[in-house]
């Protein structure tokens, strides 16, 4: 990531935006067709775990045991988050409607707080539209961390590796090589199942035809028992993630979506989280639903 | 004084704005060949016999006929015994050679030869033979034995022994800088991604 | 008012009071410097087991990934402010009652940049990667991110520490050429000899220095106001609740300037009582400082104001949030310590018979230290545990021992290198104390006798001298 | 052995392949080294092998009793990852997290991985040497096995094996399961385990039926209730009604979540009738005559839920046909929980739901391959036949009764009588630790085998009727321990002891297996004139066998006589509060306690990770002064466990809560010691239709001890809480939405 590196990335960033700004020469000539995005659907969602299993399974996430996790060293990239409803004031909670679930992952933001702020640059925005998370260039100063408005990153505070417990053997053989195992010291992150995404576009390069919706699933939208998560290319019309995107009126590059200029007549679901402080998260929520003549 | 000063302050501002110039564009620092150690293989295999030039008693098999796996996977792949027997079972005139009775001893113990890995690079990073030899090889056909020797050197004089090119990323990524057509017939140009992402995994 | 100099100290009694300062130390002094280096090998011993076992050990967790680490940090820069205010603004300012002291607040300066640049190494997940930090053609092709605050940092923090040094040693030169003449031989002489760059004091010599220092100086004052106004941007830059604040920059400097006028009236009360310098560093002296510290102190309150004003009169929820809950949450204590340290302690300073008495001023300069560090914190951890997003935020994360051990540690590491400072280089500036006897005499002269000829010309030669 | 075999037997093989070897980084190898890894090649290898590339094989999933047909993705000999498999009529390619672990369950570094002879160390052998030399001392109904739930062709040699001894002592045991839900099932339709159609009703009403988290087959269940859910589907969007005293998964996923007094099930159903005749529902008299007591104010008092939520239940009801009624653990949990789950049978009967989505099953055409379903009522049964010393050789399989006996039962005392405890052990539970003789199972990804569901879930189509399948489980890759046997092996090596002839010419499971399918190639689907070997690799290759099974059908046969439900039990003094265990989506009944990643999965509801805890109202709570980590000693007539307290607004102010699954001996490093065991101290009050062993009928007393903790749990410190900020998980009524454009 030379100087020409930043500059390609953002010109691509500036490029799939509105703006005069067509950036980069280099950009021009080689157009990103592929920007990677999700939908969840959270009345869908039914808050079993699968998905975080399933992230744990593919991504060689450690299991940190009781202690780490008590201070905070918990690694689910992929976590499931149970709220209430609240009846009145903070804290008074009521579980009529049941609880509220958020599958909430690294919102891989188009305009990420976490990549300016890296010192080395060890988290860029790669021309699919991922925050690249580059472990071997981390020098651990969590600045990235500290900036991310979701807390979806996530620190190696101890050696996982080399710590007891944590893949004895035999189970380290269960460790996918498609990625690494990454040491003390190193942030990370979700990553969109990369190295599935990779194999994807690899697959179809071979082929000489692009991307189709459905070559590529991360491993969450794969295992949910009803299909909550969508995952796909957004710039392609034709994927499932870009139908839903533009049926919920969902824009990727604003801080306010136009829908909700009128919040009363807006009837669609979908929405981002935190969009207010303009990082253009790629996943798209859908509201949860709950019928009120019960 | 000033002046002593003065030209300090230049000299300083002159040799930051040079060196981030010439890093930013000049070629890469690495050199173009670059021999590693000499490694011990169970089986001293001659590359160059295989794959060499007829005039210099070369078979001229194209390297997938044995890694055939370069084209379609990540991992160029060792061929299995099976491979070598299947051929070597029908060559008489080198029966009797000393590495092949080698190998027909592992073939019956039915057992894998431990070959040491020569071209390594770090864990941490992701090499893709499928794409290289997609992109040059049927792409734009050039010669299998200039493809493969990009990174893997001469292979008509190469045996098994040694590395023969630096494999660091600066030594990548100066080939990735490079534009080649995209392919035979078009006129568009295009060099190997620059994403991190893309090899470091 | 008492004068802040006797006009009539001999030149040579200086030499002879500030070479003293350079004897074999007594006991007390190695007594000291063990305790300091005992302090110090805690903090080696908790960074070494920090280093093997990876950050957790310090108890940071995951929404809270910065403490006491980057809030050392910017204390300790802040400490160095000080110095250069002494040496560049107030020389620029040709404010001379600041000769006696601003040599070892410059030491001060130095040292706490070293210190400080010691945290950065501290706080990094994988310290010995920092080479990728550097700007540097790489056989990687691979370059620094040039849009992090923290590089622009680490720029800033070493610019300021390599031209402080030079700013140091520049103003050192007589000195040691001084100290060269009186010492008959032995590695200080060779030391001497070394550094006083064959200093003889001629006129050509004395015109060049002055010019050289005059240029340091004025090359030093932006410094000093952009490192920590740089350091700053690594909160301003973010978008934290808390952290995402315009008026850091000032903010910062004054703080930064506020604890390094504490520090030097701890350090100036010590040194005048060790080295017995009550000649040289006399009360008024020390009742300047004191005012000039007041001053400061207002402005960095009036700054925490304007901070809190922006903050409440905002419409920004998660702001608000994190102010309420440094006031009222599990901070409270700490944060109700540094506003009582910053903004009620000084007032102590306007009191005109303590502000020349020097236990209280004592007490009072460590006081006002303690809420300069503690503000560094509050800036750092309350914004992690209570930000934007509900579902992570924190258990109130007390940092572990290893991480206080490292904080405590750093401090045994400064007295090191400053106690080893005082007995080595001349603590007060012999020639500038000269020249101010000098210059004290002149104007009582010219009190007293009428107007002479050739007097205006020794006039313009003060100016001159200046 | 066939060339294709040949290659698979070498396939699976493990090969550590440089450079797509386990890539330890940011941290590893970090440097380019020459000749330090060794490239290992295969020596033959199969055309479908390509080094980089994964292979898939299907199989099913054993980490519980769905039998999810799922695929392995194996790497260099490797087993990586479970995925689903598109083509399974019960998941349709989709996985739950439990399932998922069953990696953790195969490369568990706790294994059993040798037999052990009274602790020491024997050879397979020497091992089975000693089982024969028993049997010969003990008479044919002196042998005992007490096996989970078993199905396919083990069940098939272990009857046979069964049958060689002379023993009928086959008991089938599992600690959750819907065992007096089958016997009222049966009573009401006519059939044990319905087909459930929750995609079909516009509405559920669920009486504590976990059907998303741990109840009967989940996954299937989130299947149908994606459907369900959907707003663009023709019947609209379903609604969900949960009636239970403590919140389930599926609870937190209902648009009505009642809390009801525990035992009053039944009378709520009642009620609902009763109250849906109010809104024009037709009910035949005699039973219009039965509920017309169950007036909506007294079911309230009963049941502790205002009668205006029992109207709009009811009203609902009737206006959104088909519906679907469900009674679950928490129904049937109960002295009475026959006549509970009647009662809600009733329910969808009056609805006229029978049929519509409760549909027939078709039963296996191979009886000797359908499940033997466990229950508790076996392990009560079992256990006094210990007690009067009946049997002497006890083997036990898939099961841990030793954990989940409650300790008033006795069991281990009375195991004791047995003589000689053959157990065959994945762990060293607390069941193997009980046993003289510890024989090491390969895991479900090494090992072959056959299962049949008990749920038969079947594709849409017109064989839906008599649709039932058979799957394929196949080793992924090579036995990690040698010396682990699978369930089948052993089973044929202690036939061969007695029936040597009938068995010599399988060598072992594998070829049983093989020849077993092949020879009934038609039957499965396939034609005479099939090659025995490509049938078989194509067969073993889909991993699913569609079988043609008997057709069933259910009919609504209840009539007002079955209604008979006991007065609602007041409080006990003396111990005032409800104890129910809760069955958790990943940790069930704790076998699988030992899997790192079911720990750090954090519970859906409470967020709470590696242990135990007491669910307790906030009202309660505050009333007894107990703050979140207090630790709590519980109390029962029985036993007593101490564990941290979390407050938990989903439970009834009058119930307490304690998941299953935790707090094992032993079993291995994760398990030892997490939490604490909820089973040990349930009062022995059976159900008294069926026998079942009741779990809701405890009543407990519980005091703060004193110690506090700082719970370790994977929610902030404002809990569930989002502090007021703007869309974060945000809710809408369903009048608030437009369905109409999305896709």
């Amino acid at each position: 990531m030379g100087v020409a590196n930043l500059l390609e990335n953002w010109a691509k960033f500036r490029h799939t935006h509105p703006v005069e700004d067509h950036g980069h020469e280099d950009w021009m000539a080689y157009p990103s067709d592929i920007k990677w995005a999700m939908a969840i659907d959270l009345d869908a969602c039914i808050g079993c775990n699968a998905c975080s299993v399933a992230c744990y399974a593919e991504n060689n996430l450690p299991a940190v045991g009781k202690e780490k996790y008590a201070h905070g060293a918990a690694m689910h990239w992929m976590r499931i988050e149970r709220y209430w409803d609240e009846t009145e004031g903070v804290g008074d909670f009521s579980a009529n409607q049941g609880a509220r679930f958020l599958p909430m992952l690294c919102q891989q933001c188009d305009a990420a707080p976490c990549e300016t702020v890296c010192p080395v640059g060890a988290t860029n925005h790669t021309e699919d539209g991922l925050n690249s998370q580059i472990y071997n260039r981390c020098i651990g100063s969590r600045y990235c961390l500290v900036n991310c408005p979701y807390k979806v990153r996530y620190f190696n505070w101890y050696d996982y590796p080399s710590t007891k417990d944590v893949w004895p053997s035999p189970m380290e053989q269960q460790l996918n090589p498609d990625l690494s195992v990454r040491g003390k010291g190193v942030m990370e992150k979700c990553t969109f199942c990369k190295q599935r995404t990779y194999m994807a576009r690899n697959n179809a390069k071979s082929e000489g035809r692009p991307v189709h919706d459905g070559d590529v699933q991360t491993a969450c939208q794969e295992s949910c028992p009803t299909g909550a998560i969508h995952f796909g290319n957004l710039f392609d019309p034709e994927s499932q993630v870009a139908r839903m995107w533009k049926a919920q009126k969902v824009e990727l590059d604003t801080d306010k979506q136009a829908k909700d200029e009128d919040p009363e007549e807006n009837r669609l679901r979908g929405y981002h989280i935190l969009e207010y402080l303009r990082p253009y998260p790629s996943v798209m929520y859908m509201e949860r639903v709950r019928e009120t003549s019960v | 004084m000033q002046h002593i000063l003065r030209l300090f302050i230049l000299l300083v501002g002159l040799f930051a704005g040079v060196t981030c110039y010439a890093a930013d564009k000049a070629p890469a620092l690495t050199t173009p060949d670059q021999l590693g150690p000499e490694i011990q293989q169970p089986i001293k295999f001659p590359h160059f016999r295989h794959a060499g030039d007829a005039k210099d008693g070369g078979m001229q098999i194209n390297c997938m006929y044995c890694h055939t796996y370069a084209r379609r996977s990540l991992v160029s792949g060792i061929p299995p015994v099976q491979k070598c027997i299947g051929c070597h079972r029908s060559i008489m005139s080198v029966r009797n050679k000393p590495r092949i009775k080698k190998l027909f001893e592992y073939w019956e113990a039915k057992k894998p030869i431990p070959w040491k890995k020569v071209n390594d690079i770090p864990d941490f990073v992701r090499f893709n033979h499928e794409r290289h030899i997609q992109r040059f090889y049927f792409q734009l056909d050039r010669p299998y034995q200039e493809v493969c020797g990009y990174c893997h050197g001469d292979v008509k004089k190469l045996t098994v022994d040694r590395r023969e090119k630096p494999l660091t990323m600066g030594w990548c990524r100066s080939c990735h800088m490079k534009d080649h057509p995209i392919s035979k017939a078009s006129k568009k140009i295009g060099h190997g991604p620059n994403d991190c992402f893309t090899c470091h995994k | 008012m008492t004068k802040d100099i006797r006009e009539d100290i001999a030149w040579a009694k200086i030499n002879q009071d500030v070479l003293n300062s350079l004897e074999t130390p007594r006991k007390a002094y190695w007594v000291i410097l063990f305790v300091a280096f005992c302090v110090f090998s805690v903090g080696v011993g908790c960074e070494v087991y920090q280093y093997n076992m990876g950050m957790g050990v310090s108890n940071l967790d995951n929404p809270h990934a910065w403490a006491l680490y980057i809030a050392s940090f910017i204390f300790w820069i802040g400490m160095s402010h000080s110095g250069t205010l002494l040496s560049a603004i107030l020389h620029i300012m040709h404010a001379d009652w600041r000769k006696p002291i601003y040599r070892f607040a410059e030491a001060m300066t130095t040292f706490s940049l070293i210190t400080a640049a010691m945290f950065v190494a501290v706080h990094l997940g994988r310290v010995w990667q920092i080479y990728y930090a550097l700007p540097y053609p790489n056989e990687r092709w691979a370059w620094p991110n040039w849009q992090s605050p923290l590089l622009w940092d680490a720029m800033a923090v070493f610019t300021y520490l390599s031209s402080s040094m030079i700013f140091l040693y520049v103003g050192m030169i007589p000195d040691l050429a001084i100290c060269r003449d009186n010492m008959q031989s032995g590695w200080r002489k060779k030391l001497y000899t070394l550094m006083a760059l064959g200093w003889e004091g001629t006129d050509r010599q004395w015109r060049n220095f002055r010019m050289t220092y005059l240029t340091v100086a004025c090359f030093l004052i932006p410094l000093a106001v952009s490192v920590h106004s740089i350091v700053s941007t690594d909160f301003a830059v973010s978008q934290q609740p808390g952290m995402h604040v315009t008026s850091f920059p000032p903010y910062f400097v004054a703080g930064a300037l506020y604890s390094g006028c504490a520090a030097i009236i701890s350090l100036f009360i010590i040194l005048r009582y060790v080295f017995k310098f009550e000649e040289y560093m006399t009360l008024p002296i020390l009742r300047k400082v004191v005012r000039l510290t007041f001053a400061i102190a207002m402005v960095w309150t009036y700054l925490n104001c304007v901070e809190f004003a922006a903050t409440w009169y905002s419409h920004d929820e998660p702001e608000k949030a994190v102010l309420i809950q440094k006031a009222i949450g599990p901070y409270a204590p700490f944060f109700w310590t540094m506003i009582f340290c910053g903004s009620v302690v000084p007032f102590a300073m306007m009191v005109k018979k303590w502000q020349t008495n020097i236990p209280i001023m004592f007490a009072v300069s460590l006081l006002l230290n303690l809420g300069m560090f503690l503000e560094r914190w509050m800036i750092v951890s309350p914004t992690l545990s209570h930000d934007f997003y509900p579902w992570q935020w924190d258990h109130n994360q007390w940092p572990s021992m290893v991480q206080w051990g490292i904080v405590f540690g750093s401090f045994g590491f400064f007295v090191i290198l400053f106690m080893g400072f005082c007995k080595v280089f001349p603590s007060v500036s012999m020639y500038e104390v000269k020249e101010m006897v000098y210059h004290r005499s002149l104007q009582s002269r010219k009190a007293e006798a009428e107007p002479a000829e050739g007097f205006a010309a020794e006039e313009l030669a003060v100016k001159g001298a200046n | 052995m066939t060339e294709n075999d040949f290659n698979r037997r070498d396939f699976l093989k493990v090969l550590g392949w440089g450079g797509t070897a386990v890539a330890l980084s940011g941290c590893g190898n970090t440097s380019i080294q020459d000749g330090k890894e060794v490239i290992t090649p295969y020596v033959t290898l199969p055309d479908y092998v390509i080094p980089g590339i994964a292979n898939y094989f299907n199989t099913t999933c054993a980490q519980c009793g769905a039998g999810c047909n799922i695929k392995g993705r194996v790497r260099e000999g490797r087993v990586l990852k479970a995925e689903g498999n598109q083509h399974s009529p019960v998941n349709r390619g989709k996985m739950c997290g439990l399932g998922q672990t069953g990696v953790q369950n195969h490369y568990n570094p706790d294994r059993v991985t040798q037999p052990m002879l009274a602790g020491k160390t024997v050879t397979w052998e020497q091992a089975l040497g000693a089982i024969n030399d028993k049997l010969d001392s003990v008479k044919g109904e002196q042998v005992a096995f007490l096996t989970g739930d078993i199905s396919g062709h083990s069940r098939v040699l272990l009857d046979n094996y069964l049958d060689a001894l002379g023993s009928k002592n086959h008991f089938s045991y599992e600690a959750a399961s819907p065992a007096v839900l089958r016997a009222a099932n049966k009573k009401a339709y006519g059939v044990e385990m319905p087909r459930y159609r929750i995609d079909k009703a516009k509405m559920v009403v669920s009486f504590g039926a976990d059907f998303l988290g741990a109840w009967i087959t989940p996954v299937h269940f989130a299947q149908q209730y994606a459907q369900f859910r959907k707003g663009s589907r023709p019947e609209g969007r379903g609604v969900l009604v949960q009636f239970e005293p403590k919140m389930t998964l599926t609870g937190a996923n209902a648009d009505r979540w009642v809390a009801l007094r525990p035992g009053s099930e039944g009378v709520m159903a009642l009620g609902l009738i009763n109250a849906a005749a109010g809104y024009g529902l037709k009910l035949p008299s005699d039973i219009a005559a039965v509920v017309r007591e169950y007036t909506p104010e007294r079911v309230s008092l009963d049941t502790g839920v205002p009668f205006e939520q029992i109207n709009k239940v009811a009203k609902l009801l009737v206006e959104r046909s088909p519906s679907l009624v469900l009674a679950g653990d928490a129904a049937e949990g109960y002295v009475h929980g026959m006549q509970n789950a009647v009662a809600i049978a009733m329910l969808n009967q009056v609805l006229g739901n029978v049929g519509k989505t409760i549909e027939a099953p078709a039963s296996v055409p191979f009886p000797q391959l359908a499940p033997a379903v466990g229950n508790r009522a076996s392990l009560v049964e079992f256990n006094k036949g210990l007690a009067a010393g009946k049997y002497k050789v006890v083997f036990t399989y898939g099961t841990n009764p030793v954990f989940s006996a409650p300790a008033a039962l006795q069991f281990q005392n009375n195991l004791k009588q047995a003589d000689f405890k053959v157990a065959f052990a994945h762990y060293m539970d607390e069941t193997a630790q009980a046993a003289d003789l510890v024989l090491p199972l390969a895991s479900a990804m090494e090992d072959w085998a056959t299962v049949v569901p008990e749920y038969t879930a079947a594709p849409e189509g017109s064989h839906a009727g008599t649709y039932v399948h058979m799957s394929f489980r196949q080793p992924m890759m090579e036995k990690l321990y040698p010396d682990t046997r699978g369930i089948g092996d052993i089973l044929l090596a202690l036939l061969k002891q007695h029936q040597p002839d009938d068995y010599k010419d399988f060598d072992d499971f594998y070829s049983y297996l093989h020849s077993a399918v092949v020879k009934n190639k038609v039957a499965l689907g396939g034609k005479a004139s099939d090659d025995d070997d490509e049938f078989w690799n194509a067969t073993v290759g889909k991993g699913i066998v569609p079988l043609s099974g008997r057709a069933n059908r259910v009919s609504a046969r209840l009539t007002a006589a079955d209604l008979r439900l006991p007065p609602v039990s007041g409080p006990d003094s003396a111990y005032p509060l409800r104890l129910v265990p809760a069955v958790s989506a990943s940790m069930r009944d704790g076998r699988n306690a030992n899997e790192p990643w079911l720990q750090e999965s954090p519970d859906p509801l409470t967020t709470v990770v590696w242990d135990s805890w007491v669910e307790i109202n906030p009202q309660t709570a505050a009333k007894m002064g107990i703050k979140e980590g207090d630790i709590i000693e519980i109390a029962s007539r029985s036993g007593s466990i101490k564990t941290q307290a979390y407050l938990f607004p989903g439970i009834h102010p009058d119930v307490i809560s304690v998941p299953v699954g935790y707090g094992h001996h032993g079993m291995g490093r994760y398990a030892d010691g997490t939490g604490a065991n909820v089973y040990s101290m349930l009062d022995p009050v059976f159900e008294e239709k069926t026998g079942e062993l009741a779990l809701n009928e405890t009543n407990v007393r519980i005091a703060k001890s004193g110690e506090r903790v700082v719970m370790v749990k994977d929610e902030g410190a404002v809990g569930g809480s989002q502090a007021g900020r703007a869309k974060i998980a945000v809710q809408w009524p369903i009048d608030k939405v437009d369905y109409s454009k999305e896709v």
